[in-house]
């Protein structure tokens, strides 16, 4: 079993902030977090930008509580696509998007969601869990995603901070788990605050309220996420066998295999 | 006493399986700095209100004790039966505010054995 | 494609006030039981109950009313329903329950369930009666109701009839 | 989908309670050994009832608790080193234990004193490890966990062996392991090199127990016959009950509530007594149980003299992150990674003794 996981914690302008909730998901035990730059395309045009390096961003990570070890943050781009032309971004293979270890897709209709499911290369579909669904989830769609090794990421921080958001949560959540089966389920934050973050342990037990099965629930906030991490990756690399990587100083491409891409799903 | 020493027990072998009557949690209250602490009563109707949210009055009614409680450090071991505490947990979980600002319940310890909670091994720093 | 399991719940709305009768309709009632349900289980039993729940049908002279939620869920919903306090409509509120007839896997075992029960209100009737006069007219409505296979074919589609009866 | 979602909210974590009684002096009594075969214990406690101070033999038995070693960043191929072999795992009881892994999240390693050296690892390392192993029991149909055992003191595992040869150089260039190890050796009587000195040019520490005391005053405490585990009504009190009322005394919980009380309404089981002042004692560490056995076993002998008390109890907490609990039963970490036991000793030398395990635990032996 993988250590527990984080898959969204927003990228804010504030830099400050984001310390003191890496500090508290550090602290809470979880050994991995991704920093989450959302993009929606409503709003103008928007630039993908590089992703911001961890290491730059934060001289020293804070260390996971009971261990030696110091947190792992990742990056994740989220696109909320409300048209069908806005998947174009994706396909195209623009070189910014690549830099990001996990991409995620918000459908905001049901064709967008189809289309994300089935053919969109993405690491994650997120699910509204902010108002009522707006449309319903069809069979064929998630389990295709299921066998692409796609994964269906719930929030909890909006149940948190208003009791609407938390019904929508929960009836959005149970109407999923009746056609996904609870598989292929990642539970992330999106805690804007370190009080709005929550244990691993908790959240393991809160998905039982969302109809998973309790090693279903602590699969979401662990073993399913470093499927998606290790399915990011695959894209970076050749049907996820070949990898190349930049030396640091020679400008010269090298080839290693990384095992543990092997296992991962791919459907390159 | 007398009557007890006179013959020495026999082997005998009870296995309960899931019997617990209960379960416990040591949890501990998260509040901005600053600000006022909330008293054993005030913890409990906090407790008791975060139930009824989400679960209704249902779930106000499971019966949670506390069993003690650290004001300095706002942290508590609640005592609830066995049956509810997947609602009582993720009641604490779902809580986000105490008297208009933010609070987080961490739930530190569950156990069906009120003595585990006495020796965790994943607090415990040997050097 | 795997179909969903329903439960249809059918109850009447029972009143002291005659006037309630008004305020029998969708929305009212819609708006009653989920305010019960929220007051007996909270969000989480709202968040529940909510995926397809609908009020079905409704008769607003015999106050029957058929709810329809997912099968995993109707615990919750029946056990809220007596908790229903009063039906609000237009401004006007008026103190009345729901007493729980009927819990049934299709719409057609509850209409089934439905016209039986009605029969038998009617004999509770007839044998109320004063005068010859009354006592036709409810004869003649007895002997009118019925169920008949083609009545039943056109109801509903679904073919389990898992029928629960409390 | 088997269970519906709405009893799921009211499912119960499996979790185990084994309660046995006996007495501690008949020659077959196993109660010694269920204190051997639990390797990995991290606190020991004890309460006398009508005790204001400790006899001094008993005082000298937790004096000699002993050290134990922190050794960091340990590779794993060095426990299998075949100098180590011969001088700690065959000349004595070696116990080695990783500090700080969590078994459900990370790699763990564990050296029981029988030989065996156990590592429970995650997929990946398994499959970068290349030996032989079995999922775990408690991962589920995708097995995510896997447990590899190797005997090192197995007749096979001679320092020229292929199989020896495999082990080290999977654990030495295939996949290094390197953790923060809990050592502590036992071994009776001849001297030899120790494990600071084995050890000396790594980062190693040498450890004390904390040793905590105090006294409790007017105590209620319930009214126990050997002989009635399950307890009588109005008689005595039954071992669930006494389980819950010791958790109760660890924790500090009033014990005096009113079944009408706002806040609590837990109270000491019926029938009880008031006892005018009760000794506590705590031990922290990384407990051998050939040192429980001892201690056990002075507190046995504390009925040697008329005392006050009619019994008193032993509590030995285990490691939540032990890939073992009792024996080689393989242990998991779901919730609270529980395995503990507790000895209630009467005064006339019968036991009780209450093995508890969480979710991912076999039945205590």
């Amino acid at each position: 079993m993988a250590g527990f996981a984080d898959l969204n914690l927003p990228q804010g302008p504030d830099k400050k902030s984001l310390q003191s909730l890496l500090e508290t998901a550090a602290h809470l035990g979880y050994s991995t977090v991704a920093l989450n730059h959302v993009i929606d395309f409503k709003e103008k045009k928007q630039e993908i930008v590089k992703p911001v390096c961890p290491s730059e961003l934060f001289p020293s990570l804070p260390i996971v509580q009971g261990t030696s070890k110091r947190i792992k943050v990742l990056t994740r781009l989220t696109l909320v696509v409300s048209d069908p032309s806005h998947c174009n971004l994706l396909r195209s293979t623009s070189a910014n998007i690549r830099l990001y270890d996990i991409i995620a897709v918000f459908p905001k209709t049901e064709k967008l969601f189809h289309i994300a499911c089935t053919t969109l290369d993405v690491d994650l579909v997120c699910i509204n869990v902010t108002e009522k669904l707006p449309f319903y989830f069809r069979r064929p769609p998630v389990n295709m995603a299921i066998d692409r090794g796609i994964f269906f990421e719930l929030l909890y921080a909006p149940a948190i901070k208003d009791s609407t958001m938390r019904r929508y949560t929960i009836s959005n959540a149970i109407s999923l788990m009746q056609i996904c089966k609870g598989k292929n389920i990642v539970i992330s934050s999106a805690a804007e605050r370190p009080l709005e973050l929550r244990g691993p342990y908790d959240i393991a037990n809160l998905g039982l309220l969302f109809g998973l099965s309790e090693s279903e629930a602590k699969a979401a906030v662990s073993t399913n996420c470093r499927a998606t991490i290790l399915h990011g990756e695959t894209r970076k690399s050749a049907c996820g066998v070949v990898y190349t990587v930049k030396k640091p100083r020679k400008v010269e491409e090298e080839e290693t295999t990384l095992p543990a891409c092997k296992k991962a799903k791919t459907q390159a | 006493m007398a009557r007890a020493e006179a013959a020495a027990a026999t082997f005998e072998r009870r296995v309960l399986r899931g019997a617990a009557e209960h379960q416990y949690l040591r949890v501990r209250l998260e509040l901005p700095d600053g600000g006022a602490r909330p008293s054993v009563a005030q913890l409990k109707q906090l407790v008791v209100s975060a139930l009824r949210e989400l679960h209704g009055e249902v779930g106000a009614a499971l019966p949670v004790d506390i069993l003690t409680y650290d004001a300095k450090t706002l942290s508590a071991i609640l005592r609830v039966i066995s049956s509810g505490l997947v609602k009582l947990w993720s009641a604490l979980t779902l809580l986000g505010s105490y008297q208009n600002r933010r609070c987080a319940f961490r739930v530190l310890q569950t156990s069906p054995f009120l003595l585990a909670l006495a020796g965790n091994s994943r607090e415990l720093v040997l050097d | 494609m795997v179909r969903f399991k329903n439960r249809y719940v059918l109850c009447e709305v029972v009143s002291e006030d005659p006037r309630c009768r008004q305020c029998i309709e969708d929305r009212a009632v819609g708006l009653a039981v989920r305010d019960a349900i929220g007051r007996i289980h909270g969000d989480y039993g709202l968040a529940c109950c909510s995926i397809s729940f609908t009020v079905k049908y409704l008769n607003a002279y015999t106050g029957t009313v058929l709810l329809r939620c997912r099968k995993d869920s109707y615990r919750l919903l029946c056990s809220a329903l007596p908790f229903v306090r009063q039906l609000e409509s237009r401004g006007q509120r008026y103190p009345c329950c729901l007493r729980t007839l009927h819990v049934g896997g299709t719409i057609r075992t509850c209409q089934k369930f439905l016209i039986q029960y009605n029969r038998r209100q009617l004999l509770v009737l007839l044998q109320n009666c004063t005068n010859e006069e009354e006592r036709q007219c409810i004869q003649k409505s007895l002997l009118s109701c019925s169920l008949t296979e083609e009545q039943s074919r056109s109801g509903d589609e679904e073919d389990d009839d898992g029928t629960e009866t409390d | 989908m088997s269970v519906p979602s709405l009893q799921r909210l009211r499912q119960v974590p499996r979790h185990l309670l084994v309660c046995e009684k006996g007495h501690a002096r008949d020659a077959r009594s196993r109660h010694a050994a269920h204190v051997r075969d639990h390797a990995y214990n991290c606190r020991v406690s004890f309460l006398i009832p009508e005790c204001g101070m400790l006899p001094e033999v008993l005082k000298s038995t937790i004096a000699d608790v002993g050290d134990y070693y922190l050794v960091r960043n340990l590779s794993v191929h060095e426990l299998v080193a075949h100098e180590f072999i011969d001088a700690f795992v065959k000349k004595g009881s070696c116990y080695a234990l990783t500090y700080n892994t969590k078994i459900d999240q990370d790699n763990t390693a564990a050296l029981l004193p029988t030989g065996k050296l156990i590592l429970s690892v995650d997929k990946d390392t398994y499959e970068e490890l290349g030996l032989q192993g079995r999922p775990s029991q408690y991962s589920g149909k995708k097995a995510m966990r896997y447990i590899v055992t190797i005997d090192l003191t197995d007749s096979t595992f001679h320092p020229d062996s292929k199989k020896r040869n495999r082990v080290l150089w999977a654990l030495k260039e295939k996949k290094p392991l390197e953790f923060d190890f809990l050592l502590a050796w036992y071994n009776t009587g001849a001297e030899g090199s120790t494990l600071m000195s084995y050890f000396s040019k790594k980062q190693i520490q040498a450890l004390k127990p904390k040793i905590t005391f105090s006294t409790l005053r007017d105590l209620q405490c319930p009214v126990l016959q050997s002989n009635e585990l399950q307890g009588k009504p109005e008689e005595s009190c039954s071992t669930e009950e006494l389980f819950e009322w010791l958790g109760a005394v660890w924790n500090q919980v009033s014990l005096d509530n009113k079944s009408s009380s706002f806040l609590s309404t837990y109270c000491c089981p019926q029938p009880n007594m008031m006892v005018e002042k009760a000794f506590l004692c705590t031990i922290t560490g990384f407990i051998i149980p050939e040192k429980i056995i001892q201690l056990l076993e002075q507190l046995c002998c504390y009925f040697g003299e008329p005392k006050l008390a009619y019994w008193l109890t032993l509590t030995v907490h285990g490691f939540a992150d032990s890939p073992v609990s009792w024996r080689e039963s393989e242990h998991g970490f779901h919730k609270g990674g529980e395995n503990l036991y507790n000895f209630v000793i009467f005064r006339n030398l019968d036991y009780w003794l209450q093995l508890a395990v969480g979710t991912y635990d076999d039945c205590p032996p």
